[in-house]
């Protein structure tokens, strides 16, 4: 067993990364190998899970169980690991192509189980991988450098949509400020429930409406992108069993993540403690609440009951 | 004792309890020592359509349907002539498929013209008979609730034709209700007036009977495919089901999900069948024995995760396709044998995953049990096919014989080496299947992509490690060939050597086995070539078989001869005569006989099969 | 042509309806017939589009182009003849399974493309056709009478999802009250863009939960149904470049989503004039403004000018 | 002339420019007059890969690339020795690809140990050089942006070698920049700068080189096959045209929508693969040519929405897949035949479908046209199944012969009888082929189900309708089958009787047709069966040419030779050899000659290929 404490290294791999130079993926690579040595949690006992984009990559940048499985099929892979051995901490990352349009349908679904993994979507605007095609939240108007018209389609707004798909815990983060983001990954691995962080990642090969530069330089010249903390936004339910605050503190999410342009917020927009779906399956059978269902013995079981009741 | 068959039948709208009224009538069978095949036809409709429910009550197991029925009991006016609310209709009604002598039960308040005189036509006021059970026990009050209950007095009004005592279904009845005794009482009384009924007005020299029963020392049991295959797979140590409701296949899944408090167990509804499959490879790559159920329209929505399942080398999923009708949504609640070929190949470039074809519910149980060591021994997805008809018909069963069943073989794992990085999930070995290791091992970690990969499991799109990996799948492939028993691959029942070689898989083996027997009784030497795993396919074994066969007949429940199709890729060898059924029924005894019949005489190439019986 | 006024009978077919008795679907199917009729679009510019299910029928119930097409792809398909072919009038229904559950991703990403088509969604709780299994709107630890256990995964909220995906109008209505629907799918078969109306239905056959009486005896006896604009709630937005008045109308609307049990609103949620996937069509090929592109003369392309580009 | 050959390659890691400047320099030889074949090979990656593309430039049209380079002209270090950030690596870099007394041009500030003696080292200081450049035109301070042309330099620096004039090259750059004066002025002079700097150092006596030009009185045109396809696509009217982007597909799909201005066209980026098929499936229904274009794992996603075309009798859509390296993911961006298989039963259920797979340029145009024809005509989805390699190559083609092609043909369309009710969408004719309506039409209207219907198109599960109407749908293919003319199936290349018949199909053509006539010179007789039409298989056609050959050779570009498995299915004869090249690059010509060879030699009935290049 590990007793040394772990750090930022221990999640490291040695595998040459080949994200453009100046990538925000770097950013939340980062992030998430700090979130992890923060939370402690060992290697061994994580598995990072993605979809298929540059983002994608990312399981073999992450000393972790790594599976870079199929695009848009993310969240029902990482789902299943988590069901097998809810001892297993669950990420699941992945582009926002990846995520709100050919995943969308199980972007909407997870929100509704809850179970208890962090999905981190890396959003650029942009289909990285492919060559630069507008993405599901790039709004209409917007052009990038690789498009050949504006885009006619308007772009979705993920924390609304994260809002009424019922996730428990549902944030914003900014790539290019991996401290803060850490903490963000960090609260949303420790919610237990399906969490959600929305990851504004600049693609400098790509997106060159929404780059450093444009986040980091609003009209007066400070950061566009500032913390929800700071104007005293908190998003976390007080008291879970209050239908009303509930309503309240969701509507008022929604509210805040149309709020875009001069100022962009970042944080933690919702939170809410809330069963999971393990809690549901553990009420059906309270072995699973105490142990993974891969580490219970079923190679002894004795079915002689069910075929009596045929008989 | 003689032999002895009788086909009962019961037709009506769906929704009126047809389902509960049949297999009531078999389980009393079934008690009474008979032996039943029962199955039943509907739409895909939750109330209205016509539906029909036939059981076979023999002596001895038969293997198919028969399309003869001795008894009707009929619940509507559609089941006795067929219908007029659709322009396009060839359905006639359940009265010409009468034999000579047969009876029909129905409800005495139809305006019925007696249409043939060589049957026995017996109205019974379903009605009135209820109001006076229900009047007796002073339930009148309750007439609503309880009408379903005409249709016990209709079906006990057909046991009296068939000189079975009462008692066999009175005591399903209790058994049926033993949580709510009044209704148990009520439904026993049904029995005693609908027998009383019929006995007193229709019964007399009626030409068929159940025989006086000898109920057997162990009663057997009564159970469909889905049954079957559910409690292998329990047996198997199914960890992780997933599913989205479709049919023929939520049937297994809510049998499964109904488990979930007394095994351990968890069974997931998902939002589509692509989750399904996703979830069932997660959990796979997690250490889980994983399965997801569904049929064609579902598996179409799996095909990149059997790709996926396969290039990750996960110990799984096991995906069962309960076919049903195609194309497309086809006919959801009917039989086919329509998705051999697209299982065959169904994802884009070469991967290696096992296809096995069980054709009775013992080999539903063998196979179902044995595709989940396969999948952890050779690390690849495994699909079973089975069908509608096998999964829902009922048959009796003295034993499944689970103590038979192989040993759980969860395949190589490996072991830490105590270096950080020196654990290659993707090793090339000589057999080509590399020692896994389950998340949340410590010196384990693994890498996996979808990607072409280096034995760590990152990217590689190297040439030569491209070759290795994709020799190393592939081989995988040639082993499980190698290993996986020839009994297990095929099977040939009857003569070494015969007139007739009929080549068959899946449930369509029932009608094949049975026609065997009647083709003996005239002389025809034929036996039976079943093919059961279909990937890797036993290509030698199979022609060894065929090469020997003088005259060669395809029997398929599908209208290309998929079957046939693929022995050809394998072997080079065409086949004589292709019977094939895609009316969307299975196979009936008799159609098949008479299809072979026609062979013997006009020796047609291609014969599409069915007496359209609706 | 058609020139003497159309009646809802024109809009029947004699198809044998399989429905069960008492199926809230029958209203749906009514206000459906009485919308067009209202609106006296012909038959035979009119397409029905449906997913597969009980409300899947649909189509054959109405005398109108009809397609019955996949489990959850209705959107797609009605997208696709709408973009060849705009001058028809498309409608896309099908169930709460169909459209929140497989058809999720759809569901999504036809909200942010508003073409102008009318989605309508049989809203039961349950995937009526494969027998009472729950719905992904019915909220977690509802259990109807088919179900085995009490849900462990909650419902969506459609409203608030639709108002993320950027649908421009967004209603919900009561299958039981046909002639309030039918004056809602008239408004949304008018309204140019994505319209999105979710159809509250009772499914006497499996939902035991929210039967006919339960929707029409709140707890102080009378309905607990009732309309918007019986409380002065407008969803229109009046001035459509004003991006503060969108956001507001927008939140309220998720907010006003929110409320259920004792009260349940139907009606216009939110509506917004905005530039049509055929408007961006149009601003890139103006000849797609005026004729379907159907109509236009491909047959006679002259490609020289291309293969002259390529030497 | 003497016949002559050269290839050029150029290699540096991705997003370096490779492209246009390898894509510059073949323009350079067609204007010149030569002719060029030329692709790039490229990781699934946006920046910072190998990358490495080879122009075969030659006084002919060849038509597979060679193995050989003449010229090797490195941006990086690289593409000289390969590479080490890899644990798992066989890749060594291009020097040991060069000919004996070829040239390799490389950026001379990089540390070179020449490793060979038998070849041309040509450092050339791109950096000093562009320096140069830009200094004389005062443009210094531009360096970063103008970076990209130390590759013009480091191209033209080859051209000096090659004895060819720097005209051409700056002739292409004014072109290009045409729209930007200044930059195509600075390229000119990077042009003459590379030129004189190469041509001064290392040009004397190098033995290869590009022969006097004498260009054609026509320039051809030098074009991809994703282009060939897209403008056969808009000229036969292409209404609609969905996708979601992947490789290699995007190219075309790029293309098309680079055209909606110029012509009537509406291209949809789709949410993903199921919203392109079914949006396309929809608009086919609405009444237009509608295609969708994708490679395997967007395909994958696919099979749902082809079955429910074929079940709904829709005219199209026309599927086109350019298959990449499998499975699953797989290898992005190179090349493998490997879809074949899962595109003849890529759904549930027996339906019809037409597949097509052209093997090189007239054969694109030909069959992208065609398809749209044959899908209105026998209502059904068509696919055009083509790969990586002919959609990325180009190739120099003088004329594509548009009006050669046979008019568009629509199908047969309903008219209205003025009955309210009269019109039969799926009415039962004597070649299964329904006249048509199209929504918008008065008197027209009609209903359609992925449920088997009748021929209202309603919901029918009737015994006898079901029959007709998959009899019916079947029948569409056999029609197919019977009026599609034989120049469209297949092919014999060479002579009738031939010691040696290689099959295959696809791009593989190229190559194989490039040995012919390499064995013709050393005596073996060769002939060369190409398969052009996979479904409705010309099985009797194919046996006739294979029943006559004397040993057969299956060549494909995977690892199972799934084109061999199709004709064994379907007429029962195997090949004595098989050539699988899994390598995920296309066979290059002496990959080829050497594997047959040693059948020749040997005669291993199954061979892996590869030369295992990188
Ligand atoms: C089924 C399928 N369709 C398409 C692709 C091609 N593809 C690869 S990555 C990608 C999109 C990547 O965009 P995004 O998800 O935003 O990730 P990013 O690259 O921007 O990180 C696509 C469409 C694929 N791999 N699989
Ligand atoms: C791909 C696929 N999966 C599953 C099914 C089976 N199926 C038919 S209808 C249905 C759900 C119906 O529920 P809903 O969409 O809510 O419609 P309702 O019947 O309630 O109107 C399902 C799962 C199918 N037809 N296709
Ligand atoms: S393309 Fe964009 S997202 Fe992808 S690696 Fe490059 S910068 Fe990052
Ligand atoms: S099952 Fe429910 S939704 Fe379906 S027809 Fe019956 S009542 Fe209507
Ligand atoms: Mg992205
Ligand atoms: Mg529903």
């Amino acid at each position: 067993m590990t007793t040394v404490s772990l750090t930022v290294r221990d999640y490291k791999t040695d595998v040459h990364n080949n994200w453009c130079p100046g990538c925000g993926d770097f950013g939340i690579l980062s992030a998430i190998q700090m979130a992890l040595a923060s939370l402690q949690i060992p290697p061994h006992k994580t598995a990072v899970f993605s979809g298929i984009g540059c983002s994608g990559k990312t399981p073999h940048y992450v000393n972790a169980y790594g599976f870079h499985t199929l695009h848009g099929r993310v969240l029902p892979t990482a789902t299943g690991a988590k069901l097998a051995d809810p001892d297993l901490t669950v990420l699941a990352v992945g582009g926002d192509g990846d995520g709100y349009g050919i995943g969308a349908g199980y972007f909407v679904n997870a929100g509704r189980r809850n179970v208890d993994i962090t999905y981190v979507v890396f959003d650029n605007g942009v289909y990285g991988l492919t060559k630069g095609q507008g993405s599901p939240t790039l709004r209409k108007g917007m052009r990038t450098k690789s498009m050949p018209a504006p885009a006619i389609q308007d772009g979705i707004n993920p924390i609304a949509l994260a809002v009424g798909c019922g996730y428990t815990f549902i944030a914003r983060g900014y790539a290019l400020d991996p401290k803060h983001l850490s903490g963000l990954l960090a609260e949303a691995i420790k919610h237990p429930g399906s969490s959600f962080v929305d990851v504004l990642q600049t693609c400098p090969t790509y997106n060159d409406q929404y780059t450093k530069e444009w986040y980091s330089t609003g009209p007066e010249g400070h950061s566009r992108v500032y913390r929800l903390e700071e104007i005293g936004y908190d998003g976390v339910v007080q008291d879970p069993s209050d239908e009303g605050e509930i309503i309240a503190r969701k509507t008022r999410a929604v509210a805040k993540s149309y709020e875009w342009g001069d100022r962009i917020p970042v944080g933690v927009f919702y939170q809410v403690e809330a069963p999971t779906y393990e809690d549901g399956m553990a009420a059906v059978n309270p072995r699973l609440g105490s142990t993974p269902v891969v580490d219970l013995d079923v190679e002894h079981r004795d079915v002689t009951p069910l075929l009596e009741a045929l008989r | 004792m003689e032999p002895w068959d009788v086909t009962w039948l019961i037709g009506g709208p769906q929704g009126s309890g047809i389902n509960a009224s049949a297999e009531a009538f078999a389980r009393a069978c079934v008690r009474a020592g008979h032996r039943i095949h029962a199955n039943i036809e509907y739409h895909s409709n939750i109330m209205g359509e016509h539906s029909y429910y036939r059981v076979r009550v023999s002596d001895r197991d038969r293997t198919a349907l028969s399309e003869k029925a001795h008894v009707v009991v009929a619940l509507d006016d559609e089941s006795l002539f067929g219908d007029s609310h659709t322009p396009y209709t060839s359905w006639k009604g359940h009265v010409p498929q009468i034999v000579p002598g047969g009876a029909v039960v129905y409800d005495a308040s139809l305006k019925v013209e007696p249409s043939r005189g060589d049957i026995r036509w017996c109205p019974v006021p379903y009605h009135q008979l209820l109001a006076q059970v229900l009047r007796e026990a002073n339930r009148e009050s309750d007439a609503l609730r309880f009408r379903v209950m005409e249709n016990t007095i209709a079906v006990a009004a057909s046991l009296a034709l068939l000189e079975m005592s009462p008692e066999w279904l009175m005591a399903v009845m209790r058994d049926e209700f033993r949580r709510r005794p009044d209704a148990a009482e009520l439904n026993v009384r049904a029995v005693a007036v609908g027998f009383e009924y019929a006995k007193e007005r229709f019964a007399d020299h009626f030409p068929f009977r159940l025989p006086a029963p000898t109920p057997p020392e162990r009663r057997p049991m009564m159970l469909r495919g889905i049954q079957a295959a559910a409690i292998a797979k329990l047996k198997a140590g199914l960890h992780v089901q997933t599913y989205y409701p479709i049919s023929p296949a939520t049937d297994e899944n809510v049998y499964l999900e109904s488990q979930q408090g007394h095994y351990d167990l968890v069974v997931v509804q998902t939002e589509d069948e692509i989750s399904a499959i996703n979830m069932a490879v997660g959990a796979a790559h997690a250490g889980a024995r994983a399965s997801t159920s569904t049929s064609g329209p579902g598996f179409a929505l799996m095909v990149e995760g059997i790709g996926f399942a396969a290039m990750t080398e996960a110990p799984g999923p096991v995906v069962f396709i309960w076919q049903r009708g195609g194309p497309s949504t086809g006919l959801p609640t009917r039989q086919e044998q329509g998705d051999l070929l697209f299982a065959l190949h169904p994802a884009q470039g070469d991967f290696p995953h096992i296809v096995v074809a069980p054709g009775d519910t013992s080999e539903i149980v063998e196979d179902s049990y044995e595709s989940f060591n396969w999948a952890d021994r050779y690390q690849m997805p495994v699909i079973v096919l089975v069908d509608k008809a096998m999964g829902s018909t009922y048959v009796t069963a003295d034993d499944l014989h689970l103590d038979r069943l192989p040993p759980i073989d969860r395949g190589v794992y490996a072991q830490a080496n105590g270096r950080r990085d020196g654990y290659e999930r993707y090793a090339l070995t000589e057999t080509g299947i590399s020692p896994r290791s389950v998340p949340g091992q410590e010196g384990l970690i693994f890498w996996s992509t979808t990607d072409e990969h280096d034995p760590k499991g990152h990217i590689s799109e190297d040439a030569l490690n491209r070759l290795q990996m994709v020799d190393k799948r592939m081989g995988k492939l040639a082993l499980a060939a190698k290993e996986i028993p020839a009994s297990r691959k095929l099977r040939l029942y009857g003569p070494d050597e015969a007139d007739l070689t009929l080549v068959g898989w899946g449930s369509t083996k029932g009608a094949v086995l049975a026609v065997l027997e009647t083709l003996a009784a005239e002389g025809v030497t034929a036996n039976f070539l079943q093919v059961r795993l279909m990937r890797p396919f036993p290509a030698a074994e199979v022609a060894a078989v065929l090469k020997r066969a003088k005259r060669t007949v395809l029997v398929e429940n599908n209208a290309t001869g998929q079957l046939g199709q693929l022995i050809g890729a394998h072997s080079g060898i065409g086949m004589d005569h292709r019977l094939l059924k895609y009316d969307g029924r299975p196979f009936l005894e008799e159609e098949l006989i008479d299809a072979l019949h026609e062979v013997l005489r006009a020796g047609a190439p291609v014969q599409s099969v069915s007496h359209l019986l609706g």
